[in-house]
């Protein structure tokens, strides 16, 4: 009997970000039918390929890779292991044994963006990106036209933290990219930047602006002062890759998930109850409605590495 | 007009780590020895810093254990090059490859956050100082401007000015300043005074030890509020280039550190931002300290002289 | 009496050196046991998985692969007297030199495409040392300063040409597009492509004998001819070399240019026998490897080879440990390496008084 | 009287060189007690002792009558004793001031100490003649200047008794002249002068008892009165076994090397060699005797292409090989160099034997084609010269290190004298050899003579220069004091190598 394995891309499983919601997906598939997976955490950018051909190797499968970051080397390996099963996260790659999962974050973003317009007081609200790649111009896009569709006279401020891996992990640099929106007026800020958006969300609490997370619901990280998360579910993708794996059932090719699927979406809890108003929350639902029901298109960058709004 | 205000204060904050460990260079190579492992001084106590403070909850503890721990650090150096007359350049790239190492499989072990430090509560961080009545100064037009700048700071801030100060001071008018002085230049003039040449330098080790520990401690529980891996991304070489930029002199020092802080703090902002449809390369302002350290190596502006003495272990013998 | 008595040379170049690292290990062991965890079951996942088994030795000898390039880069340069910190920047900017020749020519059949592209990367590396090299020999610019800035500058430089002139447009990766026409082919791949067996999978490839040439030329070079002389000459006493008409700026370029070749080869086991492109921070240390590599195998071509090896197993016994046991990651590597470098470095000659005593009492 | 300094069977060795031998020597106070003995004497050693510098393996040390225990400088400091050394130990960056101050700063901060140490320098000043600018920079003080901060500091230190190590080595004769009316005036306060020197002009104008050391040992000790130069200068030399140098006429050729007006200033602008001509033919062997430190290895470094020139030419078969200031040219051209210090020039210590051996030859095309460099030839050479020459052990694999003073000097002579060079320059060709292989040596240098071969000689040993010269020049401060013939009387030669011209003295 197979057992999965996956794979944590640099930031490591506990960013309280995208690597850690996938750890909870795991770990949610490891309570539930008992079975051990692998893990491995990346620690520098050569590193993914013997990382993943080692748990082929050992004929772990569904092996998960976590991130785009690691195509090129799952690619690789996924060719020469036929008969083992893949799957990776944020980034297509092509081959009859590999399920690629990939998110509508500009749906999602667009949600948040709705949320962030209205609860500015400034009309001013930020954007700080990880490294600076479509991915994460396709947040930031969904974003701008959320904040735009709520409040078209607002002002957005976009900084990405680098372009190397290492902007994923920076939260000092996330913090002073923060500290410079706020002194422009920003007082809401959406960081997309894995464990720099710690620092994001610190120097916003810090600051006395709202944040707003991502993928894993960070809203408890700084009670009050979250706005919301924009939520991926890393979490549930690979909690089914896991178990179909186990199941039987698993299906290579593309996996689109969006707001229909509940793949992405806005964060609720007791931490930012006071934070949306019932108001605020009837646009999003709207929102969500519309994009679901295709009346409202939200435009995603990647499709020609452009934004309609700025 | 805000954003500059914020911009020259982030110039301030990522000048601070710089001007301690360039003090701590300062020290260390007025006195003969080289210190290429600033760097690895800086991670280990800005390591100690976030796990002592995150376990104890106090930003002040986590600070002991920093400069305790950078000392240790230090002292080996110091050994290395004192007593065993090792390379120096060698030693410096082994504390630096050994911090890098504990700071990561030690996080890991204690914290289970691979290698990361749980996040700070504001007591176990060094937070701006509230200094009465700026709050209100906000808004008014140039006080406001200047209070952004000057008044947001944390306590190490200020230190890091004062120690400045305190350097130059010690350095022209103390004792110790021109034993130590003389002692980088020419360590046989001062066995021949009757000064212990090893005494003195393990001082200056020392010291270069504890501003180093301040310099982590600073990056870790005042810039932010937890440890990640490589967290001083070569600020510890970036001091020794502000040093040699300095021509090892600290006012000089402070004001080659604040010029490289400008440099990072702009560079900050400019990141995947598009000035006329334009994307800034961030890599080229990223890399400026380096180049002009380079030319200034190289003589073409100006030429900077180390310490006669520094890298070289004292023997008797000429 | 005299306390500077001679040890017979096997005591200075094996004991001494093998006791160094014992020391190195033991101390290694101290913080695995502080972190919990038993030395002795770690230090055996280690070797098992790094000579345990075919796969285990394959990805020992590709690390070796980079670290007897970086190893010999930094060993050439210290017979000169210099210490090239800089590798870790050299074979980073030879990545782009390879990398630019296999994605330029790809239209051209390998046996063309690969020696120019070995070419390109020693060409690239050899030119980023031989600029500190030339400031050290004309302006008097401290090489380990300089050569460390270069490394910064390296990181720079790469991580722009990566981002704006090899990445594809909608690549989300920092990577350059793979180079498909001819890369070195590994040890599996012609296995299984010409042989038509499955072997242990590794990234071991045709690198590796390019490895063994190096060795060997270096050691040629040093021993076996004018130029090799010259430098051994210039680095053990340059007054001497002066007196024999040997130009000390010549031989500082000269030894830096070579030096910086010898780290772009590294480039070529990893972007052409391994990556297929050019992937941010592909060096991933191995610069600095070479420092303690070198250290360790006493600058001679054999002992690094040798060291090289032993820091292929470390890694690969590191990578192994890792997967086994979560709760040691492969940063303790980095630990041993530093402890490695510090105790056979900067310590070299701790233990050097105490052994020769306890020699000559045995004498007496 | 009770002597102000006494030392009782002083021995000390650095690994296998013996630097003292049971030394005894008492200082009487407020007297100038002169030292003088040759290169490696032990004079230094001593005097370091003293300081508590170097500590030695035996022996006791007394000053004014009590036996004392002189750990460290600042011991020997705080018993008044001052010494200003052979090599300065100022720091360059520093003013006069900061120098004199070091050490005896006299609480936490320095300036208080910096205000007592102006107004103590300029009585100093006053008293002794000892002007100097307080807040110059030492580093761009010339030598002169130097020396007087050094004495300023032990004085400011207390000094009681002052030890001046060769202290006008690097002094031209008005500085020297300008010294010795301090020293006089030290001693006229009641203060003690150990002075070193190699001159003996300087030892009879100023000091009141003389002491010579030789190999390491105190052979005599004179009242000045009651001596003369040539007295000392036989002390000195020693009384060596006369080697019956077997050398016959010579048999000057044509001029092969003709040095016209040659200049060097070191980085000072200190003319080093100054202004020196010369010829030698031929089938000549011409020696240059002198007192170390005089110009003769920086001639040495210009005629062999080490250094160019600051100005004049040297001809060497008509060519001007000064300005190439390339050692491999002018080896090329047919000069062969055996250097003065063989231990950091002449062999490379970590190299094997067979590879010291080529040093400087080493592109000779016979080892190798092309960039090769064949090891079996390497090793054959070696072995066919260290035959000739008697090298022991005869192993071209033994570390270079490894093999005696004398024998290194072996290695290195073979290399250059098998060369078959037109002209051969020899630096101290026997410093620290024994006695056959001196003889060795001497026999082949004159065999290429005969050969017809040039010789340019360079040495301290005055018997060596006399015994194998056929013309000696004296070189004194970098200039030629005088040219004399084979026959010229050791008292002659000795005096022009203090730098005292015969009908001047
Ligand atoms: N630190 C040392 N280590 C080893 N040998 C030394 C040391 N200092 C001096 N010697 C040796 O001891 C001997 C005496 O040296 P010393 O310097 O006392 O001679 P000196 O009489 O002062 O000679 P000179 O006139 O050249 O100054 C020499 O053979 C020298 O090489
Ligand atoms: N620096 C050194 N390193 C290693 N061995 C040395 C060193 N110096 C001397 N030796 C060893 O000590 C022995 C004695 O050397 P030393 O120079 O004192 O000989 P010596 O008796 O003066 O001979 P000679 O009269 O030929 O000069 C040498 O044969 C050599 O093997
Ligand atoms: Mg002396
Ligand atoms: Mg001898």
């Amino acid at each position: 009997d197979d057992k999965p394995a996956i794979v944590f891309d640099i930031g490591g499983k506990f960013d309280k970000s995208f690597n850690e919601s996938m750890y909870n997906g795991s770990e949610k598939f490891k309570a539930e039918t008992g079975t051990a997976y692998g893990e491995f955490e990346i620690a520098n950018e050569a590193q993914r390929e013997q990382a993943i051909r080692n748990f082929a190797d050992q004929g772990y499968s569904p092996i998960i890779a976590a991130g785009f970051a690691q195509a090129s080397a799952l690619e690789k390996v996924a060719k020469e292991y036929p008969d083992l099963k893949f799957a990776i996260v944020d980034m297509v790659v092509d081959l009859p044994n590999v399920q690629s999962i990939v998110f509508n974050e500009h749906e999602g973003s667009y949600l948040v963006g709705i949320l962030a317009a209205m609860a500015s007081k400034s009309g001013k609200v930020g954007f700080v990106g990880g490294m600076d790649i479509p991915l994460i111009r396709k947040f930031a896009c969904g974003y701008a036209q959320g904040v735009k569709a709520a409040k078209a006279d607002a002002t957005i401020f976009q900084n990405m933290t680098g372009d190397t891996g290492a902007a994923w992990n920076d939260p000092v640099k996330g913090g002073e990219i923060t500290k410079g929106q706020m002194a422009q007026g920003a007082d809401v800020i959406y960081a997309a930047a894995g464990a720099t958006g710690l620092g994001v969300l610190q120097a916003a609490a810090d600051g006395g602006a709202l944040s707003i997370g991502v993928d894993a619901n960070q809203n408890y990280l700084h009670p009050g002062k979250v706005l919301t998360s924009m939520l991926k579910r890393v979490d549930v993708a690979v909690y089914n890759v896991m178990k179909a794996g186990k199941e039987g059932t698993f299906k290579p090719g593309i996996l689109a998930l969006g707001l229909k699927e509940d793949g992405v979406g806005y964060a609720m809890d007791e931490h930012n109850a006071s934070l949306v108003t019932d108001e605020m929350k009837a646009a999003a639902e709207k929102a969500k409605a519309d994009i679901i029901a295709g009346t409202i298109k939200v435009h995603d960058y990647t499709a020609d590495n452009t934004c309609p709004v700025q | 007009m805000d954003l500059y205000a914020e911009i020259l204060a982030s110039t301030i904050r990522m000048s601070v780590p710089l001007v301690l460990a360039a003090l701590a260079g300062l020290w260390s190579e007025r006195s003969g020895i080289v210190d290429i492992g600033l760097e690895g001084k800086m991670l280990a106590a800005a390591f100690i810093a976030a796990s002592a403070s995150a376990v104890y909850g106090s930003a002040w503890i986590g600070l002991f254990f920093a400069i305790l721990v950078s000392v240790g650090l230090a002292l080996v150096h110091g050994y290395a090059s004192i007593n065993q007359r090792g390379n120096q350049v060698v030693s410096g790239v082994a504390i630096n490859m050994l911090a890098a190492g504990l700071a990561v499989v030690l996080g890991n072990t204690w914290f289970k956050e691979g290698g990361r430090t749980p996040s700070l509560p504001p007591e176990g961080r060094f937070l701006p100082l509230d200094i009465p009545g700026v709050a209100a100064l906000a808004d008014v037009p140039v006080l406001g401007f200047l209070a952004k700048v000057f008044l947001s700071h944390s306590i190490i801030t200020y230190v890091a000015i004062i120690l400045v100060v305190l350097t130059a001071w010690s350095l022209s008018r103390t004792r110790f300043g021109l034993r130590l002085r003389a002692v980088g230049e020419n360590p046989h003039a001062v066995d021949t005074a009757g000064i212990s040449v090893a005494g003195l330098r393990y001082r200056a080790v020392i010291i270069a030890g504890v501003l180093c520990g301040l310099a982590g401690a600073f990056i870790s529980t005042s810039l932010s509020s937890s440890f990640v891996r490589d967290m001083t991304a070569g600020s510890g070489f970036m001091a020794l280039a502000a040093l040699i930029f300095a021509n090892w002199r600290p006012w000089r020092a402070l004001f080659a550190c604040l010029l490289f802080g400008f440099l990072q703090a702009s560079g900050n902002y400019l990141q995947g931002v598009s000035l006329g449809g334009v994307q800034i390369p961030v890599q080229f302002i990223n890399m400026l300290p380096y180049v002009l350290t380079v030319v200034l190596l190289a003589g073409f502006i100006g030429k900077s002289i180390p310490p006669r003495a520094s890298g070289i272990p004292y023997t008797k013998d000429r | 009496m005299s306390q500077r008595g001679e040890l017979p040379q096997w005591v200075d170049l094996g004991l001494i050196p093998l006791l160094n690292l014992a020391v190195a290990l033991i101390v290694a062991g101290l913080v695995v046991v502080i972190i919990g965890e038993n030395p002795f079951e770690a230090m055996w996942i280690m070797l098992d998985g790094a000579v345990g088994s075919l796969k285990g030795w394959g990805y020992l000898l590709y690390y070796a692969t980079n670290f007897v390039f970086t190893g010999l880069a930094v060993a050439v340069a210290f017979h000169a007297g210099l210490f090239n910190i800089g590798g870790e920047g050299q074979a980073y900017m030879a990545g782009v030199g390879a990398t630019a020749v296999g994605l330029g020519l790809e239209f051209l059949p390998w046996p063309i495409v690969i020696p120019l592209a070995i070419l390109a990367s020693m060409a690239v590396g050899a030119f980023w040392a031989w600029i500190p090299g030339i400031l050290q020999a004309k302006r008097g610019s401290h090489i380990v300063i300089t050569t460390i800035m270069f490394n910064f500058i390296a990181a720079s430089l790469v991580g722009y040409l990566i981002n704006y002139w090899f990445r594809p447009v909608g690549k989300m990766a920092v990577e350059s597009r793979e180079i498909t026409g001819a890369y070195i082919m590994s040890f599996r791949e012609v296995a299984r492509d010409f042989f038509g067996v499955r072997v242990a999978s590794s990234p071991l490839n045709f690198s590796v004998f390019l490895a063994i040439i190096a060795a060997v030329a270096v050691w040629y070079l040093l021993w076996r001819t004018r130029l090799g002389y010259e430098i051994r000459a210039f680095g053990a006493n340059s007054s001497a070399a002066v007196y024999a008409g040997i130009k000390p700026d010549r031989i500082i370029v000269i030894t830096m240019a070579i030096s910086g070749a010898l780290a772009g080869l590294m480039a070529v086991n990893e972007i052409l026998g391994v990556q297929h492109r050019l992937v941010l921070g592909f060096v991933g240390g191995a610069g600095f490897v070479g420092i303690a590599v070198a250290l360790m195998g006493r600058s001679h071509p054999v002992g690094i080879v040798l060291a090289a090896m032993l820091f292929g197993l470390l890694y690969q016994g590191g990578s192994e440990l890792s997967f086994a046991k979560p709760g040691i990651n492969r940063d303790m590597i980095v630990v041993i390496q530093g402890l490695v470098i510090l105790f056979m470095g900067a310590l070299e000659y701790a233990f050097r008084p105490a052994l020769a005593a306890l020699f000559f009492k045995a004498e007496d | 009287m009770i002597p102000a300094i006494e030392l009782i069977g002083i021995d000390k060795r650095f690994g296998t060189v013996h630097a003292n031998k049971d030394v005894n020597l008492a200082i009487a106070p407020g007297s100038i007690h002169g030292i003088i003995g040759e290169n490696g004497a032990g004079k230094s050693t001593l005097m370091s002792i003293l300081f508590g510098f170097y500590h030695a393996d035996k022996g006791e040390i007394r000053v004014k009558g009590k036996p004392v225990k002189i750990k460290s400088s600042s011991d020997a400091i705080s018993m008044g004793i001052g010494m200003v050394h052979q090599h300065f130990m100022l720091v360059d960056p520093f003013t006069v001031l900061e120098n004199v101050v070091l050490g005896a700063e006299n609480g936490a901060l320095i300036g208080p100490a910096l205000d007592k140490a102006r107004a103590e320098l300029t009585r100093l000043a006053h008293e002794y003649e000892l002007d100097v600018d307080p807040d110059a920079l030492v580093g761009e003080l010339p030598v002169g200047l130097q020396q007087r901060v050094e004495i300023l500091k032990a004085l400011f230190k207390g000094a009681e008794t002052l030890i001046l190590d060769e202290p006008t080595g690097v002094l031209t004769p008005d500085e020297a002249d300008h010294l010795f009316r301090i020293l006089g005036t030290l001693r006229d306060q009641g203060k003690t002068v150990i002075l070193i020197t190699h001159k003996l002009r300087e030892i009879m104008a100023i000091t009141d008892r003389v002491s010579v050391m030789r190999r390491g040992e105190m052979v005599a000790t004179f009242e000045t009165r009651k001596t003369s130069v040539e007295q000392l200068a036989d002390a000195m030399v020693g009384r060596h076994v006369l080697l019956s140098v077997d050398k016959g006429k010579p048999n000057p050729g044509e001029v092969i090397l003709d040095v016209r007006g040659l200049t060097w200033k070191d980085k000072k602008g200190v003319p080093r060699v100054d202004n020196v001509s010369f010829t030698v033919r031929k089938g000549e062997i011409v020696g240059i005797a002198g007192v170390s430190g005089n110009g003769q290895s920086e001639l040495l470094d210009v005629i062999s292409g080490i250094v160019k020139p600051t100005s004049g030419q040297v001809i060497f078969e008509g060519k001007d090989i000064g300005i190439m200031g390339d050692p491999a040219h002018v080896r090329a051209e047919g000069i062969a160099h055996v250097p003065e210090d063989r231990q950091h020039r002449g062999l490379i210590k970590e190299f094997d034997a067979s590879e010291s051996m080529i040093l400087g030859w080493h592109h000779d095309e016979a080892l190798g084609h092309g960039f090769r460099l064949d090891r079996a030839k390497v090793i054959a050479r070696a072995k066919a010269e260290m035959e000739t020459f008697d090298v022991r052990p005869p192993d071209p694999f033994l570390k270079s290190a490894k093999f005696s003073g004398g024998n290194q000097q072996k290695i290195i002579l073979a290399r250059e004298m098998l060369s078959n060079p037109d002209l051969l320059i020899v630096g101290q060709p026997t410093r620290g050899v024994d006695i056959g292989a001196i003889e060795f040596i001497h026999k082949r240098i004159i065999a290429l003579r005969d050969q017809g071969k040039a010789i340019l000689l360079v040495s301290v040993e005055l018997d060596e220069i006399r015994s194998l010269s056929d013309r000696i020049l004296v070189m004194f401060a970098g200039k030629i004091m005088g040219v004399r013939g084979p026959e010229a009387d050791e008292r002659e030669l000795g005096l022009l190598m203090a730098g005292v011209v015969k009908d001047a003295a």
